[in-house]
């Protein structure tokens, strides 16, 4: 049942789509195709909530269309319903936002078409059951984000990145293609289920497993193919940008488990090995470079890059504790990341959503550019705030339940028996940590040039709050985060069918736990209560708020900033974005992204005032993509002499290849 | 009963630490002082200066924010409430199991948040630089903190702090955990901005940290920030009494004997614990801030090699 | 058959052979045309003897064709290009004679080893045939390939559909043959008057690399 | 004999309606009767899917040819409503004068003419004539424009095409000597159905030798590496409708022959596979040319560098064989016929209305050309093989079929396409997005043909009805 309607939605959105091509220009139709979309998501929503919750058996639909003799055969289980849910959430939130934010888009045309589209191509991707409608759907999914990529092409930046972007889209769709070619065989198993019947050898899972990290972790960024993330992200309209981060990436996740954990069989104990060091690299790698961002959207596209990275160190235990036959251990893990998938999803799309108003308020990406929001956005920094504590994985909010389950999973570590993960895991765990302790840096920073401070720009002074539809979009995702936050226990509850279906095991129900408590393994090992300490935090404040203004003077004056004496009143005196992470740089930069500082300091009497001028540089771009693409640019250039010659020269090839081709013969004929 | 018996414990806890948090920094301040061949203020001198800056009004910069105002609030509120889960002088709180060592460690940081937010509010240049050089610290610090929770609770095999400190009774000398221990003190220098950190005692521009951050306190909310800062220090010294050191907490449900008994203990901690910071202060000179991070992943390399080792001298 | 017949046949068709060799080796334009128009009348009379002892008397027509168009016509227009081009006293081979006469005889080598291996069932004839036939048409290809002028290579086009001939005849009872001749009559004559309209010798292989820039722009 | 043979009809309407086109001097008059014909002929062709003829000694009808002569009739009907208005536009701008006119459409039916006889032909000889002849014509077709640039391509596309001509003679030739023995000789020895079913017992030697130079011969109309040099400036040089007809039609009927005798090879076991010398010159044809469209600065140089990518594709899976390889060869063939002259179309208008084909020089076209623009988008997308376009499909089953067999040829596969791609999509990027360059003027263009193309491209991609399927795959076991 809910399967049918949600093919239904995709129908639906399709046909927006169409609509909208047909009548692009028009004034009315942005708000139109952003309110269809927002209600066929609501109720895909529905149906793919029901499906979870209602924990019905999977359902299977074929249509006549794809590849023939096989048809196209469409899947709804526990795993395809939640990230059908994370997806459509992240739809609706979009469309929501959008009603407000896309009246202010300059070409609506090429944007409005291709929005729909993509909604239809990720929602196809997770309920595609053959590897054909699947590759298809991905590439179509790839296809249209690139479109709304390319929706300002003026911008030089923006062309650069689209491109970047398709071709790093193609190249991982055809990893896939190989993985999935290596489980279907010659003889063309297409259907997950007959691949499902036929498990491989060793050796062909493994590359599978290969193919399938590089094709997925080309999609979700994985490091070292994330360069192109950064670039696309920020290139489209905001409310993409947040479909982009929060939602494809987490269909790149689905890909991954739907391939690892379920079509390829049992996982070998070193499976986990490059899942593991490529999780918790990239997630170090990632906030790293968020830390150093000068421009708002980009940051958020390199966080995004780190908490993909703590999903797959996730998904890297789930396959160990899989591995070794630790069920409950695997089911932890795999929860948490489960649960990461959808914090992120709800924080990171309130973000760029928070970067779409601020960018309508001043027009300016640059966080230099900014400051002082506070006052002229209350609303939009209130919400902004909240995400920014969220995915700074600070309790009592959501993010931080998530990683405490993380963290209690590596605490499990201890139960596997290879050394080599008996020794990799805690080291992963400290990357985590570290990659949090960043994260609170990273949004420390941005929040804090961003809305706090003084305004920077003419710009920002003149700023003014968006409009309500963009700020309920923003308003229901962060309230979902304080939620998720405090009563973790319901979550994880609902995760749990998808759970069972993923490792075959589930985690201890939360429900019944009194006081809401969560427990993940058992009481004398650890617990948390996110309402409790919630309600201390709240309860004690409010107390010594009332006691101090009771007790105390309650009498404020409003005076000058003192700053230590000298209070200077240009606002460009404040700590910079460049100078708030220096001292980051200085400990990481050096090595990691070979920042360079070099200070032009004028001799005494001259006028010229000093520069600061700081180069850094993406190692994975330089070390990876700029030679790959410089030697194809020289064997391009080789081979283009064969342009020139001359015909008697064409005509000498074709001899010698009819001499070579003799000779073989009167050798082997 | 039992309940009304634990709750009780759970508030006199959350009262003790309050209390005991500003006498603790007048100890410090006084030891230094008697170590330095000065007088010193007395012991009690932290809770005048406390009153005395209650009763001030609050001078507040002209674009100063809501968040400005309520940020010693939280951070008062977080600290609090993640000093009363800590056990001082009794094991089995009633609340103990609604957050374990992970969430205290996690609770000071969301305190940390604030306050570099706050910091940076007002938008002058010391809000910055303070800001910054704190999550700098805090970057290599948390992680450093939740290394040494992993080699803890894969030892004990819990993170939950009262059982945490009923196992730790048992279990003997280890390599391990003389690596943590030290890691965790160096931590807890550089979490509460001590020496060779930071200077609480001074305002020299280019050296301050915390001091920079709350520099556009006052009144009130400066009297909050100074009280949440000594129940940091408490917090961190009744952490490593309570893990390194649990002899004489009071188990759960206890006799009177045995919580009077636990708080004598605690008090003793309490001093042994002030004495040896005093000496550490003034034996060793303050560091310059980008020698932090060498201090601080020091801390780090050595509590992960405490997790690692955990498994050879397991195996052992 | 009569011997006699099988060693005229084979006679003439080594014949040819011989003649593409002097050709490879004569590199002077107006001796090259009155070689090729020997080699065509020596075509000719093998179609002939291949006609006559096959009772396939439409090769004659062949022959005629052959006798007239390659033997006479061609060579004369030619000769008239050559000189209105004013390109007679140039030698133009790419590679020197002898290794041209050296990597005709590996090329004659390898066809006599291809087609006496491969035509084991056929008969004598059109063993021989063939062979030479395959010979001529790579030395023919040999010399388009190793000359520069438009001339001499329409010359060792023409060498090797000589040998195409030659194996079209050979190959008993093979239909169409005369239609086939036809054809490439044709398709020489569009050779020889393209050379005439378009003077097509300066482009025809020109080495300078920036008149290609101008004409198929792609460099950089 | 009531009604008249639809083979004969497919032969005869072009042949008469070149001559009557060789008449008229009005030229829009006969751009509507070359339209007309072509319809017409077409038509002819739909009706041999109703009945079939029996195969005779000059003409053979079965499932394989049925496919070429389809497709290639309804590209030419569709190209021929192109070339009506583009030759509307090359008058007025003078670059072809009424006489030339009358040449080009008597030219462009007697192309149909020597294209269909090719296909229909069952005799080796007579598909010999009939790729001369269609060689010839298209000769004739590229130099029109008389520029340096033109004549220089034609001259080129002559010299190597004659070559070629020269070698698939010989090849045919050795067939005719491999069948004497066992055929007997005259007419038989040449007939194609008689050969096919009498090629079990041939010498295996002779063919291998006769598969060279057939191989060499016609793959030089193919346009395989090394042997590809003619195409792209009779391509870039050409009248765009030739292009689209030489990329969409010619070549795929020189594959035809190379198909028909690499089926002569198959039914004999003792002969050589065909199969790996396919893979080999499909692989480097692929690499090459994916090398190749990175210095481009030409759009139908370009674009003809792509055609020698894709004729490398298909050539691989017919190479590989087994059903699904074969299956996706014709699938691929089709779409590449249908995709590159659609693209050609676009291009077409967009170098008229430009005044230049040089890619630096043209820019923004989805902001001031929509249609042309976003055509060229889709059918550059096609061509890459993204979905939902219907290469895809064909890429898709070539790549998964190969992988299992033969991995490192699947991987060199993947990494041609993947340069190719990038290739094309850096350049389309620059032509359709970023600021307009060049003139923005209005153009006069059918925009049906363009559309009509990729709208069947876009339906196969996500549909293949269900008879068609049948028939491809009953082509694909003929393969074998």
């Amino acid at each position: 049942m809910s399967l049918v309607l949600v093919m239904w939605c995709v129908g639906a959105y399709l046909i927006t789509a169409l609509v909208a091509l047909i009548s692009g220009r028009r004034r009315a139709t942005s708000a139109l195709v952003y309110g269809a979309s927002l209600l066929i998501a609501m109720s895909a929503l529905v149906a793919a909530l029901f499906a979870l919750l209602g924990n019905q058996t999977s359902l299977d639909m074929t249509l006549p269309i794809g590849l023939p003799w096989i048809g196209a055969h469409f899947h709804l289980d526990a795993l395809s319903a939640f990230f059908l849910a994370i997806v459509n959430l992240g739809a609706a939130a979009a469309g929501l936002y959008a009603i407000g934010y896309g009246a202010h888009e300059s070409e609506p045309q090429r944007v409005l078409p291709f929005f729909p589209a993509f909604l239809a191509g990720m929602n196809l991707v997770v309920l595609a059951a053959d590897t054909f409608s699947f590759l298809f759907s991905w590439e179509l999914m790839s296809l249209a984000s690139w479109a709304l990529v390319l929706a300002h092409h003026k911008d030089e930046d923006n062309r650069r990145a689209g491109y970047v972007y398709i071709v790093m889209a193609s190249f991982g769709t055809l990893a896939l293609l190989l993985a999935f070619s290596l489980m279907s065989g010659a003889d063309g198993f297409f259907t997950f289920a007959d691949i499902r019947a036929h498990v491989p050898s060793p050796n062909i899972a493994a590359a599978v497993l290969a193919l399938a990290l590089m094709g997925t972790g080309s999609k979700a960024g994985l490091a070292p193919l994330h360069v192109w993330l950064p670039m696309a992200h920020p290139a489209a309209p905001s409310h993409v940008s947040a479909l982009m981060s929060g939602v494809m990436t987490k269909v790149a996740v689905y890909a991954f488990i739907r391939l690892v954990f379920d079509l390829v069989g049992p996982p070998g104990w070193w499976w986990s090995l490059p899942v593991l060091i490529a999780g918790g690299g990239t997630a170090v790698i990632g906030i790293l470079h968020a830390l150093i961002q000068t421009d708002f959207k980009r940051l958020l596209a390199y966080s995004t890059i780190e908490n993909i990275g703590l999903v797959f160190a996730g998904l890297g235990l789930a396959l160990a504790f899989e591995a070794d036959g630790l069920h409950a251990a695997a089911a932890l893990a795999l929860t948490a990341a489960l649960f990461h998938v959808f914090n992120h999803a709800l924080f990171k799309s309130v973000l760029f959503f928070g970067a779409g108003a601020v960018l309508t308020a001043t027009g300016r990406r640059n966080l230099d550019a900014l400051g002082g929001l506070i006052h002229r956005m209350p609303v939009t920094s209130v919400f902004v705030l909240t995400a920014c504590v969220a995915i700074s994985a600070l309790p009592p909010l959501n993010g931080f339940a998530s990683e405490w389950l993380t963290f209690q999973a590596i605490l499990l570590s201890p139960q596997i028996p290879e050394w080599g993960l008996k020794l990799l895991i805690p080291a992963v765990g400290a990357l985590l940590a570290l990659s949090a302790a960043l994260a609170a840096a990273c949004f420390v920073r941005a929040f804090g040039i961003i809305f706090l401070g003084r305004p920077r720009s003419k710009a920002a002074e003149r700023a003014i709050e968006v409009d309500h539809w963009s700020l309920g979009a923003m308003a229901v995702l962060a309230g979902l985060c304080v939620l998720a936050g405090i009563l973790p226990g319901f979550v994880i509850d609902a995760l749990a069918p998808t759970v069972q279906y993923a490792i075959g095991d589930r985690m201890p129900m939360q429900a019944d736990v009194d006081w809401l408590t969560i427990i993940p393994v058992a009481a004398s090992r650890s617990s948390y209560n996110g309402l409790l300490v919630f309600l201390f935090i709240t309860f004690s404040a409010s107390i010594s708020a009332y006691a101090i203004h009771r007790l105390a003077s309650r009498a404020v004056r409003r005076a000058p900033a003192w700053d230590c004496g000298f209070p200077e009143p240009s606002p460009l005196t404040q700590y910079s974005a460049v100078s708030f992470s220096q001292p980051i740089r200085r400990v990481y930069g050096t090595i990691l992204f070979r920042a360079k500082e070099t200070v032009d300091m004028p001799p005494p009497g001259d006028m010229r005032p000093a520069r600061l001028v700081v180069t850094q540089h993406d190692l994975a771009w330089d070390g990876i993509y700029s030679p790959l693409t410089r030697s194809v640019q020289f064997l391009a250039g080789q081979v283009n002499r064969l342009q020139f010659l001359t015909i008697r020269q064409y005509l000498s090839l074709v001899f010698l290849a009819l001499i070579l081709l003799l000779t073989v013969l009167a050798i082997w004929g | 009963m039992g309940v009304i018996a634990g709750l009780a414990v759970q508030a006199m806890q959350m009262l003790l630490v309050l209390t005991l948090a500003p006498l603790l920094t007048g100890l410090v301040r006084r030891i230094k002082a008697h170590l330095l061949r000065r007088r010193g203020p007395s012991p009690v001198q932290p809770y005048r200066d406390l009153v005395r800056l209650l009763r001030k009004e609050v001078v507040l910069a002209h674009n100063a924010s809501w968040l400005f105002r309520s940020t010693p609030y939280m951070i008062f509120a977080a600290t609090w409430v993640a000093a009363a889960l800590v056990p001082t002088f009794a094991a089995g709180l009633q609340f103990s199991w609604s957050a374990d060592l992970i969430v205290v460690i996690a609770l000071l940081g969301s305190g940390r948040f604030f306050l570099a937010l706050a910091g940076m509010d007002v938008g002058t240049s010391f809000g910055g630089i303070g800001a910054s050089r704190e999550v700098m610290i805090a970057s290599l610090a948390e992680p450093a903190m939740i290394m040494i929770v992993f080699s803890l609770a894969l030892l004990a095999g819990s993170t939950q702090l009262s059982y945490l400190a009923g196992f730790m009774t048992s279990v003997g000398l280890r390599v391990s955990l003389g690596l943590a221990l030290i890691a965790l003190v160096m931590v807890a220098i550089a979490e509460n901005g001590r020496i060779p950190i930071d200077n609480p005692a001074t305002h020299l521009e280019l050296t301050m940290v915390h001091e920079a951050m709350v520099l556009e306190y006052s009144g009130r909310h400066l009297a909050l920030i100074e009280l949440t800062a000594s129940l940091k220090l408490l917090l961190y010294m009744s952490l490593i009494g309570c893990v390194f050191l649990p002899w004489g907490l009071a188990p759960a449900g206890g006799a009177p004997l045995d919580y009077f008994i636990g708080i004598l203990a605690f008090l003793v901690k309490l001093t042994i614990g002030a004495g040896l910071l005093a000496l550490f202060e003034t034996t060793i000179a303050k560091m310059r801030v980008f020698r932090v991070p060498d201090f601080l992943s020091a801390a780090l390399m050595l509590s992960l090699l405490g997790a690692l080792l955990l498994f050879v001298s397991r195996s052992l | 058959m009569p011997t006699l017949y099988f060693d005229i046949a084979h006679m003439l068709a080594g014949g040819l052979v011989l003649v593409s060799f002097m050709m490879l080796y004569q590199n002077r334009l107006y001796a090259l045309l009155n070689i090729f128009a020997l080699q065509a009348i020596l075509l000719a009379l093998s179609v002939a003897w291949q006609a006559w002892i096959q009772d396939a008397y439409h090769l004659f027509l062949t022959a005629l064709i052959a006798l007239i168009f390659k033997a006479v016509i061609i060579p004369v227009a030619l000769h008239r290009i050559v000189a209105r081009l004013g390109i007679h006293r140039e030698v133009e081979t790419v590679v020197g004679t002898g290794l041209t006469m050296l990597a005709g005889m590996g090329l004659v080598a390898l066809s006599m080893v291809i087609m006496l291996r491969v035509t084991a069932g056929a008969d004598a004839l059109a063993r021989e045939d063939l062979a030479f036939a395959l010979s001529v048409v790579l030395l023919g290809f040999l010399m388009m390939v190793t000359r520069r002028n438009a001339v001499s290579q329409v010359v060792g086009f023409m060498s090797m559909e000589n040998g195409l001939i030659l194996a079209g005849t050979g190959a008993k009872g093979m239909p169409l043959v005369v239609e086939i001749s036809v054809a490439f009559s044709v398709l020489i004559a569009l050779i020889v008057i393209g050379i005439f309209l378009f003077r097509i010798s300066e482009r025809f292989d020109t080495v300078d690399s920036k008149a290609l820039d101008r004409f198929r722009g792609e460099r950089r | 004999m009531s009604m008249p043979n639809a083979t004969t009809l497919i032969l005869v309407i072009p042949v008469v309606m070149a001559f009557i086109l060789a008449l008229l001097r009005d030229y829009r008059l006969s751009a509507r009767l070359n339209m007309l014909a072509a319809l017409l002929t077409l038509l002819s062709a739909l009706t041999l899917l109703i009945r079939k003829p029996e195969p005779g000694p000059y003409i053979l009808v079965d499932d394989l040819n049925i496919v070429f002569i389809i497709l290639n009739n309804f590209v030419g009907f569709t190209t021929s409503l192109f070339s009506a208005s583009y030759i509307a536009h090359e008058l007025e701008t003078g670059r072809l004068t009424p006489s030339h006119l009358r040449f080009y459409h008597a030219m462009y039916q007697v192309l149909l003419f020597a294209m269909n006889l090719a296909l229909l032909a069952n005799n080796i000889g007579l598909i010999w004539v009939a790729i001369e002849v269609a060689t010839l014509t298209t000769v004739l077709m590229v130099g029109i424009y008389r520029t340096h640039e033109a004549i220089e391509a034609a001259w080129k596309y002559f010299i190597l095409g004659s070559v070629g001509i020269a070698l698939a003679l010989f090849g045919t030739i050795l067939v005719y000597m491999a069948a004497r023995p066992v055929v007997g000789e005259g007419f038989d020895g040449m007939i194609w159905t008689v050969l096919i079913a009498h090629a079990p017992s041939f010498d295996p030697a002779m063919l291998n030798l006769a598969f060279i130079f057939l191989l060499l011969g016609y793959g030089t109309k193919v346009g395989l590496v090394p042997l590809h040099a003619w195409l792209p400036d009779a391509h870039a040089e050409g009248p765009t409708p030739i292009s689209a007809v030489l990329s969409g039609l010619l070549l795929n009927v020189a594959l035809y022959a190379v198909l028909r005798f690499k089926l002569l090879l198959a039914a004999n076991n003792a002969a050589i596979a065909p199969g790996p010398l396919l893979v080999t010159m499909g692989l480097i044809s692929i690499l090459f040319a994916g090398f190749m469209l990175y210095r481009r600065r030409d759009m139908k140089r370009m674009f003809a560098y792509s055609s020698i990518e894709h004729m490398g594709i298909t050539a691989f899976a017919f190479g590989m064989g087994g059903p699904l390889a074969n299956f996706a060869g014709l699938l691929h063939m089709t779409m590449h016929s249908l995709t590159k002259s659609a693209i050609f179309f676009a291009v077409g208008h967009i170098a008229q209305v430009k005044g230049t084909q040089t890619i630096e020089e043209i820019g923004g076209l989805t902001k001031s050309h929509p249609w042309l623009g976003w055509g060229l988008v889709l059918g550059v997308l096609a061509i890459v093989g993204l979905p939902p376009f219907g290469a895809f499909m064909s890429e898709f089953l070539v790549i998964s079929s190969t992988f299992s067999r033969q991995p490192a040829l699947a991987l060199l596969l993947v990494a041609g396409l993947l340069f190719a791609l990038g290739a094309l999509l850096l350049r389309m990027q620059d032509l359709a997005f970023g600021e307009v360059k060049g003139e923005t003027g209005p153009v006069q263009a059918s925009y049906l043909p363009m559309a009509v193309h990729i709208a069947l491209v876009l339906l196969a991609g996500i549909y293949l009805p269900g008879p068609l399927v049948a028939w491809f795959q009953h082509v694909a076991q003929m393969l074998g």
